[in-house]
């Protein structure tokens, strides 16, 4: 199974692997031992070999105790992994001074990404200054906005570091999905949510947009680069010196 | 061929279809406008603000109880049927349909002034979900006055062939009608008090 | 057929009761005998060729839809050229037609193939015969409920044929993408919906009237069919699911045509151009509302597949069913619970831990009643004398596939093992071996079953072991890798099966290909279907009224039954299934036989 | 049930006296609304008001208080059902991950 799955390039990736592999298992099990039953059964009273049937059938309590060792193993899969894990993923968000934070706005048909900069400040945006040019409408003249880093469809991340994507939409739903890094969380316009996750692969990947959108939605493919920390560091240095020039002149509409 | 129990009741339920079958179709109307309700919640909640007073009370209050008394006469016109009194009867089905037909102008009145100060429902969520709930809610009252026409005037042969039956249709148009006044005793505080 | 075997019931058959006013049945004009019709079973059969006829069409926009997942970007052979410019310039799909196409299967097969088939056609047949009933309860409202059906169907089929085309924002609808001004096709959807939804309420409470109230003499609950019992959960799924959708209806056609934002929050931005709205709407709420139905829905689908598939189990195993009753307590279950589930479709909007623990656990509850009656059935053919019919052949291939299709919602259930699934072809492969090789196949099986029963003749064995044999085969092979490509992180709705990732290339991309030829594969082998369904019309072999030798009262009305079903009034003795009672001169002891014949 | 006139003659006055219960009721909704309570009191009090007067029209009007087993089930289910419904707003506006992005000053709608 791990063959067709895309590689896993973030810490939490092979603890979901894991229990997605567990659930497989039961599933085989209880697909086999009812599939092997039922192959026999088919054959074994088949007309031909057994006439006349019988009225009273099966006997025993084979069913029960197999249907409660089905419960139980859904209990152990639901109670031991998917709550758990699942806690971590919506709960335990690293702070914000520890992690790279960046914003993520989902809109027909790209990723709009945004850098807080050096000062850690998400800029003012505002959607009367939304432009081709601006498709966030970052408001440069807010002193916070000056050395925000804006990408369209290219998110730089740096390895070993705990990720905090601030995501949401600015029309339709959409849906951030990473699938190296397992990553899947919808952008829903009105509201802001927090999605985190540790890289730990260097590597080229990429944003899949996973929910209906549009006409555009299978191709609304962005870029994420997992980096060095060192490349990493130095391609948020060259965003800024580009910067530099344009936040002199502040663009508005 | 004739279906069993239209008019008699079924002896092990008590019930004639037709009883079963308006209550089952209430129970999905109850689910219709509890969604309305939910929705109601959901905006309401989550807005930044909620209007107070942009409805007028006094027309609502005045609504409010033109459907209660249409109600009562509902039930006697049910009754009177009952106690063999077609002469009472067909006076209080009328009364019915006049105060259903009331209610429906007196709405026409309320819908029209917010017209006319351009208060569409696109104008807020609270208006939003006003128009709808009441539109919905006129929507059945038509749909009542719709039965009722028909009772007072072809349906009404029926009281001669099967006097029974016809009580029993009544029942079930009742049993409707104060289902209709039952959510307006609710939409009332809900739009235009809270 | 053993011709001795058949008592048609208690008393002598020219005692005819109810039958007097039948002549007039022969001259009803074509008018009141077809359009305005309100028997039952001119209904069930006006209902189950309707929904095959769009169960065909919806697989038809499929099959179109493989082409460009197989060849993306190739001109579509035959039908391309007559697409129009605005769907298929040169033949070669356009992106939004694609939706369009994607958007009407999903809701063609559910709404206006599968349920009224499985509930409509089925249900309308065979439920008042089996429980003795002359007619529905409230024959004019069925009429009516099957022309808000057609009115709901033209509806849909006729946003194909206007400006911007049919809807195109998935079978789900969600907004704000349903919302924008894009295409009619949303409104035509959404007043479709409310004309179906009425037809469902309506046929509902018809539904539950008759089951409480024509049951026969002696017909106690614990007395019904399975089949009876999933009806009349189902009809309770209906009746009480559908209402919200259709408000959740009513509001998204306020929000297209009142300009309302009941789904649209404030400071959208659409291209460039921020959405003049007032704003405040959730589109979370949307989903609520309408996987609220929607989840009860896919046991509306499932339900009547697995009563039909009950029936046709029992009479081909010749032995009662094995634990009757624990199968009666788990379809309550079933249908209760699915109201508490529905959330289990949205894991990914952003749900906190407590409601995504509280929406998994109810999940795995749900699948436990599943698996009871699946065992239940399974331990039914133990001991039993099988015999391999068409029906019985679509009826057994049933338990493994709908045990793929279940199995694979498990998990989807468990939140994190979603993350990766949710959206994926995984999903897809999901919920099609439920509904594909699950209901389909079942319902496929009822129409061999039934079929000498509405028609007074019986379906071609061979052309019938043909049609399984080579549907089952292409079906796995259609639904089978899709699972390896879900596992492999691609896309459901991709226009171009998610050519463009590099996650998907190699084997899963390739298997687009393999899906398609399987599938067009599974067209042609419909043919067989089509010509012994019509063929047997007329020259099928005419058979009598029990010609599987069957327990259950539709058997002792004539086939075809009359206006009125039965010549005598039907009386029960007995249990469903009383096939093979020790003791008793013939292998199956009929509901409708009294006492004394038995002995 | 009532099928016997004089059963049902006895029953009108009952019809009347909650006819105009109900709209004294209405008359006390409308004088506690205009004392402008706080807005969750006169929530509350609404409701309470409210419920009351609904459960009169279905006891007495539509004949609740001496139904049929199987109408009492039918609308026991559809109770529990519209419970969960009312349980929505709950489900869509509680235990969510996310913030509304007005609350975080991001977006600033434009009016
Ligand atoms: C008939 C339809 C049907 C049925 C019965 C089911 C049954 C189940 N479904 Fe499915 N589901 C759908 C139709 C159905 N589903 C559809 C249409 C969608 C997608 C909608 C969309 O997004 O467009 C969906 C999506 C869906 C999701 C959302 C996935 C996502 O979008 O990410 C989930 C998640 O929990 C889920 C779970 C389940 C579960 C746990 C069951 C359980 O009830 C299953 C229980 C059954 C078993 C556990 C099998 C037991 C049987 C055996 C053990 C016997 C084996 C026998 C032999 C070998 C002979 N389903
Ligand atoms: C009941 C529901 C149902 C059924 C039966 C089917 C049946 C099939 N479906 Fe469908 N499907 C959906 C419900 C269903 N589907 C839904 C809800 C979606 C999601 C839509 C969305 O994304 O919004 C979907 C999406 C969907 C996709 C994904 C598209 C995408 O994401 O881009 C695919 C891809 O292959 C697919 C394929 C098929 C195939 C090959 C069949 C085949 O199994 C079809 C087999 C059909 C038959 C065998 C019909 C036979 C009928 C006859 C022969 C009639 C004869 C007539 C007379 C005798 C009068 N379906
Ligand atoms: Cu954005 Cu799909
Ligand atoms: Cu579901």
């Amino acid at each position: 199974m791990l063959n067709w799955m895309p590689i896993q390039a973030s810490t939490h990736a092979a603890e979901i692997d894991q229990m997605t592999i567990l659930v497989h298992w039961l599933m085989l099990v209880m697909f086999v031992g009812w599939g092997a039953f039922f192959v026999f059964v088919l054959f074994r009273f088949r007309r031909g070999a057994n006439p006349s049937a019988s009225y009273a059938g099966a006997k025993g309590k084979f069913a029960k105790s197999t249907e409660i060792a089905v419960a139980i193993v859904e209990i152990v899969l639901l109670v031991g992994y998917a709550i758990p894990s699942w806690a971590i993923r919506v709960k335990a968000f690293p702070a914000e001074n520890e992690a790279v934070v960046v914003r993520v706005v989902g809109t027909q048909f790209a990723w709009n990404i945004q850098y807080p900069g050096p000062d850690g400040k998400f800029g003012r945006t505002d959607i009367k200054l939304v432009g081709s040019d601006n498709p966030l409408g970052l408001d440069r003249s807010d002193p916070a906005a000056k050395d925000d880093i804006t990408t369209i469809n290219q998110l730089n991340l740096p390895v070993d570091r705990p990720v905090l994507v601030h995501l949401s939409s600015m029309d339709v739903i959409h849906s951030f999905g990473l699938y190296e890094m397992r990553v899947k969380q919808d952008a829903i316009p009105g509201i802001q949510i927090p999605v985190w996750f540790i890289p730990n692969r260097i590597g080229e990947y990429e944003i899949a947009c996973s929910q209906l959108c549009g006409l555009g939605h299978f191709r609304m493919r962005g870029f994420l680069t997992i980096q060095s920390d060192a490349a990493y560091r130095k391609w948020f240095d060259d965003q800024e010196k580009e910067l530099q020039p344009a936040a002199a002149t502040p663009t508005a509409r | 061929m004739n279906i069993p129990y239209t008019v008699d009741e079924r002896p092990d339920t008590g019930l004639t279809n037709g009883k079963l079958g308006i209550w089952l179709f209430l129970a999905s109307e109850v689910m219709l406008f509890g969604a309305l309700f939910s929705t109601y919640i959901i905006l309401r909640v989550g807005a930044p603000e909620w209007p107070h007073g942009e409805l007028n009370i006094w027309l609502g209050a005045i609504n409010t109880i033109i459907l209660i008394s249409s109600s009562v006469t509902m039930v006697m016109a049910w009754a009177s049927l009952k106690m063999n009194d077609w002469g009472k009867h067909r006076l209080f089905l009328i009364s019915t349909f006049l105060l259903a037909a009331l209610f429906l102008v007196n709405k026409y009145f309320e819908y029209s002034a917010h017209f006319a100060t351009g208060e569409l429902p696109s104008h807020s969520t609270f208006l939003a979900i006003y128009y709808t709930l009441t539109g919905l809610h006129g929507l059945h009252i038509l749909g009542g006055m719709i039965v009722m026409a028909y009772l007072l005037g072809p349906g009404a042969k029926m009281w001669k062939e099967n006097s029974d039956q016809f009580a029993n249709r009544i029942e079930a148009t009742g049993l409707y009608w104060h289902f209709v006044d039952l959510v307006w005793i609710f939409l009332f505080p809900v739009l235009y008090l809270l | 057929m053993d011709k001795t075997g058949i008592h048609p019931g208690g008393r002598p058959a020219h005692v005819d009761v109810r039958g007097h006013d039948e002549p007039h049945h022969e001259e009803l004009g074509w008018w009141r005998k077809y359009v305005f019709s309100t028997d039952h079973k001119v209904i069930g059969i006006q209902y189950a060729i309707t929904g095959l006829l769009f169960l065909l069409f919806g697989f038809t926009l499929m099959m179109i839809m493989r082409w460009q997942l197989a060849y993306p970007g190739r001109p579509i052979p035959l039908i391309g050229q007559w697409l129009g410019q605005d769907r298929a310039p040169m033949g070669i799909m356009l992106p939004e037609f694609y939706n369009q196409l994607g958007a009407m299967h999903g809701t063609i097969m559910v709404f206006m193939g599968v349920v009224p088939l499985a509930v409509g056609g089925f249900g309308n047949f065979v439920m008042p015969l089996q429980i003795g009933a002359p007619d529905m309860a409230f024959p004019k409202i069925n009429r009516a409920s099957s022309w808000a059906y057609v009115l709901g169907g033209v509806t849909m089929i006729t946003s194909f044929f206007l400006r911007g085309g049919a809807a195109q924002s998935g079978w789900t609808s969600y907004p704000p993408l349903a919302t924008l001004p894009i295409a009619n096709g949303q409104t035509m959807w959404l007043l479709g919906m409310i004309f179906l939804i009425t037809s469902s309420l309506l046929g509902s409470i018809n539904f539950i009237v008759t089951i409480v109230q024509l049951r026969a003499k002696g017909l106690s609950y614990m007395r019904l069919p399975f089949f009876v019992w999933a009806q009349f959960v189902t009809s309770f799924l209906l009746l009480l699911a559908f209402p919200p959708l259709e408000a959740a209806g009513v509001l998204q056609l306020m929000d297209r045509l009142a300009g309302t934002s009941f789904f649209m929050p404030s400071g959208l931005v659409l291209s460039g151009r921020p959405i003049p709205v007032s704003g405040n709407g959730n589109p979370l709420l949307w989903q609520h509302l309408f996987w609220f139905l929607a989840h009860p829905e896919v046991y509306v689908l499932i339900l009547p597949a697995m009563g039909i598939v009950a029936e046709i189990i029992a009479n081909n195993t010749r032995k009662p069913l094995w634990g009757y009753k624990a199968m009666v307590y788990s379809v309550t279950t079933l249908g209760f619970l699915s109201f508490i589930v529905w959330a289990h479709h949205m894991f990914m909007t952003g749900m906190g831990t407590t409601m995504s623990a509280f929406f998994q656990t109810t999940t795995m509850i749900i699948s436990i009643p599943s698996v009871v009656i699946l065992t239940s059935l399974l331990l039914s053919l133990w001991g039993a004398s099988i015999r391999f019919t068409t029906p019985m052949l679509f009826a057994l291939a049933f338990l493994p596939m709908f045990g793929i299709g279940g199995l694979t919602g498990l998990p989807l259930g468990l939140a994190p093992s979603d993350i990766h699934l949710h959206d994926t072809y995984y999903v897809i492969g999901h919920f099609h071996y439920v509904v594909a090789p699950g209901t389909i196949f079942a319902l496929f099986a009822g129409i061999y079953h039934w079929f000498p029963k509405a028609t007074g003749k019986k379906m071609n064995e061979v052309l019938g072991a043909i049609h399984f044999w080579g549907s089952f085969i292409c079906i796995n092979i259609v639904f089978m890798p899709m699972f390896i490509q879900g596992l492999a992180g691609m896309n459901r709705r991709m226009y171009d099966g998610g050519a463009l990732y590099t996650h998907n290339a190699g084997l899963p991309i390739k298997l687009n290909l393999v899906i398609g030829i399987a599938a067009w594969s599974l067209g042609l082998f419909q043919i067989p279907f089509i010509v012994n369904f019509f063929g047997s019309l007329k020259w099928g072999k005419a058979v009598d009224r029990n010609p599987w030798e069957a327990t259950t009262l539709e058997w002792s009305a004539p086939s075809p039954p009359g206006h009125g079903n039965f010549l005598t009034e039907p009386i029960v003795y007995r249990g469903p299934y009383e096939y093979s009672v020790p003791g008793a001169a013939k292998d199956f002891s009929a509901q409708f036989e009294p006492e004394k014949a038995q002995a | 049930m009532h099928s016997d006139p004089a059963a049902v003659k006895k029953t009108v006055r009952g019809y009347l006296m909650v006819g105009a219960a109900l709209l004294v009721f209405t008359a006390i909704t409308v004088a506690a609304n205009q004392l402008h309570f706080a807005v969750p009191v006169a929530i509350t009090v609404a409701l309470v008001i409210a419920t009351m007067k609904g459960s009169m029209v279905a006891a007495v009007f539509m004949h609740l208080s001496h139904e049929k087993k199987w109408i009492y089930g039918a609308l026991l289910l559809t109770l529990v059902f519209f419970i969960v419904l009312m349980c929505v707003p709950m489900f869509t506006l509680m235990d969510g991950i996310g913030t509304p992005a007005a609350a975080v000053g991001g977006e600033h709608p434009g009016h």
